[in-house]
């Protein structure tokens, strides 16, 4: 009974007339909505249009207005040969997207993956009482908020393969039988990438799952004890069932973030075919290429494309938003 | 039987302390090492040290006392404070709206919110330029401000409306019984109750506002407009291709620490907010 | 100090009818309790009526006045949670005093007065300058009838104020809010409960409710003695009435025979036989369940303690005059 | 010299009056550094004093790409808050539309500059911009170490991957295990454009697109070349070098770490800085030839150039300064104070300058040797050009392909870029 809110069901039977409650209600809400929808209308939804128009133009960065219509020219268009051979050209069967695709959600799920597993791990030890715990819990916020501008120019620097710091430390310690260089090639570029994110990033997931962890009543726990299940038992049982949507809704703000990234690669391995990603695709051909078009076309793509996972993902997982709808 | 379990717990116990100092350390080294290398200069710093070998503010002077470093550490405050309190006032009114009140298409709503939280900046960059310049805001704080509610905003509502969906709902009954109207219901009974969500959403928004660079380069084009990160991608060497390693990790220690003390402040907060309200599946 | 009037009044929500057409009056002054099973709508009526759910359709008039669209705070109703739904960051004098500082034209020094004058009536004055989480259940229950006293309202509305109490604590507030009502003889109350008890020893007046629509209203010894339908009959009094079907409510005309425990006796020559399954020893009385082959035992009540063992036989007999017939459709045959 | 002080006794005449007409307040935007920034504010002052104008420094990210896309981004939207840009030479093509023509204002000067340099900045015969100094890289070599194993300083590509691993495995069994034969920049960004475009111009393979707008990268000197630098990668270059730029092979050579380097002349004085453990123990060359008909020595032209908005809201103003900016006595005191190399020929044989900095005289001989980068012929797809080109010779030097199946690759990609022109 008590869930039942206030207010009424507008959609049936609406009543005659609309209480002063009810009205000052919707009024106030109305009040309160306007002016986020507006900003997020002119900051967000005006120049997202701006760009998927754009993608259906030919236009250039140095003459916007002169942008003529050329419908999906941009996503795929054919002309037929003299010899009858049709050439498909466009966004849709240009290799280096789909390579830049490839490279994005390889990345995003790779690194999310790897977040989880130890942002699972993280969590579980800060959720342990032990001393010290305050200074580990703030310790391990570091990475996350440093800026990832810096971040990327520290990471950069401790991975150079000369004077890199990293590469010392495992000839040191006989992890590495000579330097690597990190950022330099195609096989180690992505793991350089990886590395740098997941050390960023883990925190803030760490502190989501044990945010979710928290809410585990505690004699759950003493119950399990009783009961003599093993801890890993527990673990698989208890703890991660229980904590499981705290840690869905953790990696979709992860997954949106990661098929998004851009400054870390811009700033470590910015043309490196091998972690080019959407993002700094777009860039490249917004801003430094004379295709804005064909960039726009990008950006579209990969908003439609963050959207479809990003459904998918909520349909397979089941993830819940708001709590049901009350 | 005893010497062999307090063994085993003695094992434990180092175990687990192990796992944590390695925690620790790969989460504070890359820092640790920064601020190293903020101390060395010249050649000093090509060369590889774990433990500070010498120890010169100079880096730092340096970058306090060239040019705009000062100036662009209060806009960085300012712009950041201002996104913040910005964000809070929306989303708090309109996550009362969003959580509170039914009216149709508000799952919709939610949904279009979530949405805009995966818009690319790369995506919206081109058009958001056009409507800063538009809005004759461009080459100032508003600028920036106006533009990191695309990321502040959508993450803001989503959590508070998740949080205020979870307050109780015969507390703002008892409220309405004794006469409140909205604004008072959020400022006078919802508000005060909000605080952990409000520390942790603003504290992100805040954060995130800190360390933007796209639009902090895109929008400003002055000196005295710029904010930190910005500045440090503009730490320049004696000439075009040298990097001066030592300014940018000074720097970005000046930049780190003040963060790393709010989060200091607001840790045991930030969890707290985050249990009640951030992630409820 | 008001009346009021329910006409046909209809809620739902959704696709969900869940008042489905209701006329009540509640008097000036009186003590009316809303009792039924969960799920019938008597929260939702309290609702309707203070105003914090708005009605589908039919009128409500307080003191003949139309309504159905007045904001809660301006219909001189005051209301006490189930939850008690103090605010915490408030103290428990801020909590009395809110609605009226948000009321416009009262002085500071009149708010104090009425503060403390509600709180002296509840004894909660020493714990004025506390915060809610410092208090007790049933302190904090108090202080929640203390704000709604501080509003000095016309009608009092309680939403099962008691179901969050233990059991000694319940009778207390129980008794302290029977007092209230003497105190405060020129307010109209409306208490909304699922125990039976509460009602019967609150209520000037009870209005029983089933799905949505109002079985019966009348006294508690109305109820008790004319229930209106079989239902009726089952809630009001403990333990439940004794129904009883088939050959032997034939032989008195009806389709159900319902009987109190309170009112069968053990005979020698008793007309119906049962085996003893159990026997509930409460000192002052004592519960006798027998088996008679219907679909529930039967219980009989008996004063004193008196314990059987089971798989005893047993003969007894209802009093005549305190047979309830029902016909097939539950009605009463009278 | 004579001829110079009357000329900017000239100029300043000229600006004062317009200076007094009506004061302006400019901004000029500059991807410049500490000493570079800090000697441009002083000219600047200069200027102040002279005109009564104003001028703001803009400072950008020292990043080129950034510089680039910012700019582009700015002048698109119409920004009215620059009014001159710092350009770098490839630039001229992709921003012609939004600079102002020089040519009128600049027809007195034009002359004194290397006509290769403003042939650069002129797009479809418009002046697009002034040239403030250009650059061109040199061979750098460790003296010391030639002279300990008694070799001279390599003329050929060839010789000097011989005398590099002779040197460094000889160093290296000295005990100097960190020694590298060669660094240079291979990283995949239009520093590799440059490295590459020597290699290849040095065998005579072309310089990718020609100046009639033709791909001429196919060739087998071109391939020669490349395979050639590939086989220095983790010979004679760390494998680290695919991901140098300036600054990282700067730190192997000034740590001593390398017996061969390919740098811009700011190394110069980098390298015999006061902590700098190679101070005078290395000296400059032009950069190896090749072999074939056609080889030579190349080095690619760099160099910085001013250029006017044309939403500035004074362009009178930002023009005087723009020309006051590429003027003899501005590049002289460039020279003096910065190494940079002046775009006016005369200052070559200035007596000031050699007796200073002695080695820009002797940088003319490197200079003369730049080849340009295609951007003229390629326009506003220089940018994609080049980053074909550099992915297409990154892949090589990563051992992805050889060089002849690469550029194959890139040959097609360029046509189907080219389309029907440019």
């Amino acid at each position: 009974m008590t869930t039942e809110t206030l207010a009424s069901s507008t959609r049936v039977a609406a009543p005659k007339v609309k209480s002063e409650l009810m009205q000052q209600r919707i009024r106030a809400a109305r009040l309160f909505l306007i002016p986020m929808l507006v900003a997020l209308a002119v900051v967000a939804g005006w120049p997202l249009l701006r760009s998927i128009y754009f993608s259906f133009t030919d236009a250039s960065l140095s003459n916007l207005e002169a942008a003529q219509w050329v419908g999906f020219g941009n996503y795929l268009r054919w002309t037929v040969m003299e010899s009858g051979a049709v050439r498909y050209r466009g966004l849709l069967v240009d290799p280096a997207w789909w390579n830049a695709v490839w490279n994005t959600v390889r990345f995003a799920f790779i690194s999310v993956a790897f977040e989880a597993v130890l942002g699972m791990v993280v969590a579980l030890v800060l959720n342990a009482e032990f001393k010290g715990r305050g200074i580990v819990r703030a310790a391990i916020l570091i990475p996350w908020a440093i800026p990832t501008i810096v971040s990327a120019r520290m990471w950069s620097w401790m991975l150079n393969d000369q004077f890199g710091i990293l590469n010392d430390l495992g000839m040191r310690l006989g992890l590495l039988s000579q330097k690597v260089a990190w950022t330099a090639t195609a096989d180690t570029a992505m793991t350089a990438v990886l590395i740098v994110d997941i050390w960023k990033t883990t925190p803030f997931m760490a502190l989501l799952i044990l945010a979710g962890l928290q809410m585990i009543p505690k004699d759950i726990y003493e119950a399990a004890e009783i009961d003599g299940v093993h801890p890993v038992k527990q673990f698989f049982k208890i703890t991660l069932p229980l904590v499981r949507p705290a840690l869905m809704v953790a990696i979709i703000f992860r997954l949106l973030d990661a098929l998004r990234i851009f400054d870390l690669i811009y700033v470590l391995t910015p043309n490196s075919s091998a972690t080019k990603t959407m993002s700094v695709m777009a860039r490249e051909n917004l801003f430094d290429f004379d295709k804005f078009a064909y960039g726009s076309a990008m950006s579209t793509m990969l908003f439609t494309i963050i959207a479809v996972l990003t459904i998918v993902y909520i349909w397979l997982g089941q993830v819940r938003f708001d709590g049901g709808d009350r | 039987m005893g010497a062999t379990f307090n063994l085993w717990k003695l094992i434990k116990w180092t175990l687990f302390y192990i796992l944590v100092t390695f925690i620790v350390v790969v989460s504070v080294f890359p820092f640790y090492y920064a601020i190293l290398t903020s101390f060395k200069s010249g050649t000093a710093l090509f060369q590889i040290n774990y433990w500070p070998t010498s120890f010169s503010l100079d880096n730092y002077f340096n970058v306090l006392n060239s040019g705009s470093f000062p100036r662009n550490l209060l806009n960085s405050i300012f712009v950041a404070s201002v996104t913040v309190i910005l964000a809070l006032f929306l989303a708090i009114t309109a996550s009362f709206a969003l959580a509170r009140v039914r009216f149709r298409g508000r799952g919709l709503l939610l949904l279009t919110i979530l949405g805009v939280s995966m818009f690319p900046q790369m995506a919206v960059l081109a058009g958001l330029f056009e409507v800063i310049r538009a809005l004759g805001i461009y080459n100032t704080p508003w600028a920036l401000i106006f533009s990191y509610t695309i990321f502040t905003l959508p993450f803001t509502v989503w959590v508070l409306t998740t949080f205020m969906r979870d307050l109780p709902v015969e507390i703002e009954e008892a409220a309405i019984v004794d006469g409140a109207t909205p604004w008072v219901i959020i400022t006078r009974v919802f508000m005060p109750l909000m605080w952990p969500a409000l520390v942790t959403t603003g504290l992100l928004a805040f954060i995130g506002a800190w360390n933007e660079f796209l639009f902090a380069l895109t929008f400003t084009a002055n000196n005295d407009t710029r904010t930190v990160p910005v500045a440090i991608a503009l730490l320049s060497g004696s000439t075009q291709y040298e990097i001066p390693w030592g300014n940018i990790m000074a720097a970005s220690v000046i930049v780190t620490v003040p963060l790393v003390i709010l989060v200091l402040i607001f840790q045991r907060k930030i969890v707290s907010g985050l249990t009640a309200g951030g992630v409820k599946g | 100090m008001a009346s009021i009037e329910l006409r046909n009044v209809r809620k739902s929500f959704g696709m969900v009818d869940v008042i489905k057409g209701v006329d009540l009056e509640v008097r000036k002054g009186e003590f009316m309790v809303f009792v039924g099973p969960s799920g019938c709508g008597k929260s939702t009526l309290l609702r309707l009526i203070s105003g914090l759910e708005d009605i589908t359709s039919g009128d409500m008039l307080f003191d003949g006045k139309l309504v159905n669209a007045l904001a809660p705070s301006k219909r001189g109703i005051a209301m006490v949670f189930q939850s008690y739904a103090l605010y915490p960051h408030m103290t428990v004098y801020e909590n009395m005093a809110f609605g009226l500082t948000l009321e416009k034209g009262h002085a500071k020094e009149e708010i104090r007065q009425r503060v403390e004058k509600a709180a002296d009536m509840l004894q909660i004055r020493q714990y004025l300058d506390r915060l809610p989480k410092q208090l007790s259940g049933g302190q904090r229950q108090r202080v929640a009838i203390g704000r709604a006293i501080t509003r000095d309202p016309k009608v009092f509305l309680f939403d099962e104020p008691l179901s969050n109490l233990d059991a000694a604590l319940r009778v207390a507030t129980r008794i302290e809010i029977a007092k209230l009502h003497e105190e405060m003889n020129q307010v109209t109350m409306i208490y909304v409960t699922h125990d039976q008890v509460e009602a019967m020893t609150l209520a000037d007046r009870i209005c029983v409710l089933r799905d949505g629509l109002v079985e019966q209203v009348g006294t508690p010894m109305e109820l008790y003695e004319r229930p209106d339908s079989i239902f009726v009959a089952g809630f009001i009094g403990s333990p439940k009435m004794n129904f009883i079907a088939g050959d032997k409510a034939e032989k008195y005309g009806c389709a159900t025979l319902g009987i109190r425990g309170e009112h069968m006796d053990i005979k020698n020559d008793g007309l119906w036989e049962g085996t003893v399954i159990h026997t509930e020893n409460l000192g002052a009385d004592s519960y006798v369940y027998l088996d008679m082959g219907q679909e529930e035992p039967v219980v009989v009540r008996l004063d004193g303690a008196v314990t059987y063992q089971s798989g005893t036989v047993l003969k007894v007999s209802p009093q005549d005059e305190r047979i309830h017939r029902f016909d097939a459709a539950g009605k009463p045959i009278r | 010299m004579t001829l110079n002080k009357m000329l900017v006794a000239m100029l300043t005449s000229v600006t004062l009056v317009a200076g007094a007409a009506q004061a302006a307040e400019l901004s000029i935007v500059s991807g410049d550094t500490g000493n570079g920034l800090e000697f441009l504010r002083g000219q600047l002052d200069k200027f102040e004093a002279s005109t009564g104008h104003k001028v703001t420094i803009v400072p950008m990210p020292s990043s080129t790409t950034d510089q680039f896309g910012q700019y582009k981004l700015w002048l698109a939207a119409g920004n009215t808050d620059i009014d001159v840009y710092q350009t770098d030479v490839i630039w001229a093509p992709q921003l012609a539309d939004q600079f102002l023509d020089l040519t009128d204002a600049a027809k007195d000067v034009v002359g004194q500059h290397f006509p290769s340099i403003i042939e650069s900045q002129t797009v479809n015969g418009k002046l697009v911009a002034l040239p403030a100094f250009t650059d061109a890289p040199a061979l750098y070599y460790r003296k010391d170490l030639l002279e300990k194993y008694g070799k001279s300083v390599p003329k050929t590509w060839t010789e000097l991957t011989a005398t590099a691993k002779e040197v460094m495995d000889a160093e290296r069994a000295a005990g100097n295990a960190e020694m590298w034969g060669f660094v240079f920049q291979g990283n995949a960004y239009e520093g590799l454009t440059c490295d590459a475009l020597e290699w290849v111009k040095s065998y005579g393979g072309g310089q990718i697109v020609e100046a009639d707008g033709s791909i001429s990268i196919n060739n087998p000197q071109a391939a020669k070349a490349i395979d050639l630098a590939a086989s220095w990668i983790g010979t004679i270059s760390p494998q680290g070098n695919l991901a140098y730029m300036e600054e990282e092979s700067r730190g192997v050579w000034q740590l001593g770490n390398a017996v061969f380097h390919r740098n811009w002349p700011y190394a110069y004085s980098l390298g015999n800085g006061a902590d700098s453990p190679i101070a005078g123990k290395f000296d400059v060359a032009p950069l190896p030839a090749g072999e074939g008909p056609d080889a030579r020595s190349a080095a690619t032209l760099g160099g910085w150039n001013v250029a006017v908005s044309k939403y500035s809201p004074d362009p009178e103003a930002a023009i005087q300064l723009a020309l006051y900016l590429s003027s003899a006595e501005v590049q002289k005191e460039r020279a003096l104070n910065q190494s940079n190399l002046p775009t006016i020929q005369s200052l070559y044989d200035d007596a000031d300058i050699a007796a200073k900095q002695p080695i820009i005289p002797s940088w003319k001989e490197i200079f003369q040797n730049a080849v340009p980068r295609p951007s003229a012929p390629t326009q506003v797809k220089y940018n994609e050009v080049s980053s074909l080109f550099w992915s297409a010779v990154h892949a090589t030097l990563s051992g992805n392909g050889t060089a002849a199946q690469n550029l194959e690759g890139l040959e097609a990609d360029l046509t189907d870029l080219k389309g029907s022109a440019w």
